[in-house]
């Protein structure tokens, strides 16, 4: 299992577009930075169903993301909770 | 009509662009130009309420754009669009702003001869 | 486990050094530990001597230069994408014919294969891109 | 299967990004390590045929992709959606490469610990 | 009449599209830099009928992209007509 | 006509400051002039005296120099985006108490009012974005 971490604002950039492309099913993703914009409910119809799905807590509070803003599939974590993600994964893959 | 048009389309953290346009625009207003802002694209995002920078050590653009009133730059622009493609509503905003359509986008860009694009 | 870091953007200009800080005082915080932090691409531009931000602003390299100091961790600076973007150590600047060097201390210019050899033995490899 | 496999997702000429990541697959074949590379996104522009980046005073990265058969580096892979996204075909391209889809891609990922993703 | 300079590549960017949906009627457009894959067939939906279209030569030779894969819409300009079209116009509005 | 140039993007990181090159001795071509060119973001750092390219790859900011000197051309580097990212003159280098200095002869630190009266006073300002 990959995590992959995304860190561009969905709306203008195709970074996570070619991030979901390229993940296999399992992996997981996340958001961190200007990525953490993906969370939002505007953007819930470009996920995949076989993915797991983080975001950084840190990164959502600095640009002024509360929870009703974001789609339930997100999994709001800290950086203790980033680094946890990193050790179970196989590998990590950051699109950028 | 206002001397400058600083258009804001880069989000507020992540990078120090939207700092250094709203930087350009206070420092424009000091040698007494006037300034009308638009956010659109991701720069709209600069525009949201309860941003807290601070979290992730960066200090953003919120402190920034409540100085704007005491420069006299009180012509600040959305765009309609990009909220909307965004999921975003104007009351989920934390400043005073005017909603703007694609026809008044393109008219701002066309009657200021100096225009700066961030 | 055993972590390396590799960071691309420059500090200021984006948010990439200070994510990677962040990442790393977790990382130990959990009781791992962090051989190598490599800067590449405008990554290189973290170990400049003379970045002189104001003062209610976080001085990321120095930051850098603490944490490693402080937990034994490696800053090396890719020599090739520093060179050409004007950091240099004493004796690059003698190589060049430079009245003056600007590399932080606490810093190494070394090759990229340093980050390849990063990624060979390291349990985990983070990078921060720009 | 190789030990390095990386990424190649912007354009030759207007950024160092793709020089800088030529560079980290030349220098892990130095190291020893087995490289793949994969084109994809933008980074399939780095195949097209006589590029003359001198036009512009740059590098660009088709002199360094010549030197890649030197370093024993001959998986060379460019996603076909991104070259179909883009217009593109084999045969405008100036390099020998396979042709691989999102599964085989997918693939490549899993199976290769190091990934450097540019 | 405004000038738009474009220099990023419209497939992983929205520049491009910012660019085309704040120009007006009558506006021309010149790509520059990796601007320039935007004159590519691929793209050539996105334009707008209103607009003239040009793109830098020099940028497109040094990427590889001669006139079998330019679409006709775009009129190639060398630096010194890139000079001549800032002269005529009213002003140069860039988007990066 | 009279024009002046604003140039967002670092050397080797980006095309910018190489286009805006190449743009400026077209417009000396048709026979305007260039009053000054304004480094802003990571332009600043092609004001760097250190900048050290490999021999088979152009030094911009030493053929920003020569055209300027050849042709009268100011150029200007936002000091407050400059000295947070490491570009210090003498005067800097004091104020923030670093043992040396780095802009490169011929580029001159001031305020962003700079890129304003370049936009009010000047016929034309064209800008190079990273």
């Amino acid at each position: 299992m990959i995590l992959h971490t995304v860190n561009k604002s969905p709306a203008t950039s195709s970074t996570l577009k070619e991030c979901l492309f390229s993940a296999s099913s399992g992996d997981q993703i996340l958001l961190i930075e200007d990525g953490v914009y993906a969370a939002t409910q505007a953007f819930s119809e470009l996920l995949r169903d076989d993915l797991s799905y983080f975001v950084l807590q840190n990164d959502m509070a600095a640009r002024g993301l509360n929870s009703s803003l974001i789609s339930e599939q997100w999994q709001p974590v800290d950086y203790q909770g980033f680094v946890e993600l990193t050790e179970k994964a196989d590998s990590v893959c950051s699109w950028f | 009509m206002s001397d400058l048009l600083i258009i804001f389309r880069k989000p507020p953290v992540g990078t120090s662009w939207a700092r250094e346009a709203l930087d350009l625009a206070l420092v424009g207003a000091a040698f007494g130009q006037q300034a009308s802002l638009v956010f659109m694209g991701d720069g709209v995002y600069q525009l949201l309420d309860n941003q807290q920078p601070d979290q992730v050590e960066q200090k953003g653009t919120q402190a920034m754009m409540k100085a704007l009133p005491m420069y006299d730059i009180d012509q600040i622009f959305v765009s309609e669009e990009s909220l909307s493609e965004r999921g975003l509503t104007k009351d989920q905003l934390g400043f005073d702003c005017e909603l703007i359509g694609q026809t008044e986008l393109q008219a701002l860009l066309k009657t200021h001869k100096q225009v700066f694009n961030f | 486990m055993n972590y390396s870091i590799a960071i691309y953007g420059g500090p200021y200009s984006d948010q990439s050094a200070h994510s990677a800080l962040h990442f790393a005082r977790a990382v130990l915080k959990r009781e791992h530990s962090i051989q190598r932090v490599f800067f590449y691409h405008d990554g290189v531009y973290n170990s400049s001597a003379l970045v002189s931000p104001p003062q209610d602003e976080a001085n990321v390299p120095a930051q850098w230069q603490e944490l490693a100091k402080e937990h034994d961790i490696e800053l090396v600076v890719c020599i090739a994408a520093a060179v050409r973007r004007g950091l240099l150590d004493e004796k690059e600047a003698k190589r060049y014919s430079k009245a003056t060097h600007n590399l932080a201390d606490g810093f190494t210019l070394s090759g990229l294969g340093q980050l390849i050899d990063a990624g060979m033995t390291c349990d985990r490899l983070i990078t921060f891109g720009a």
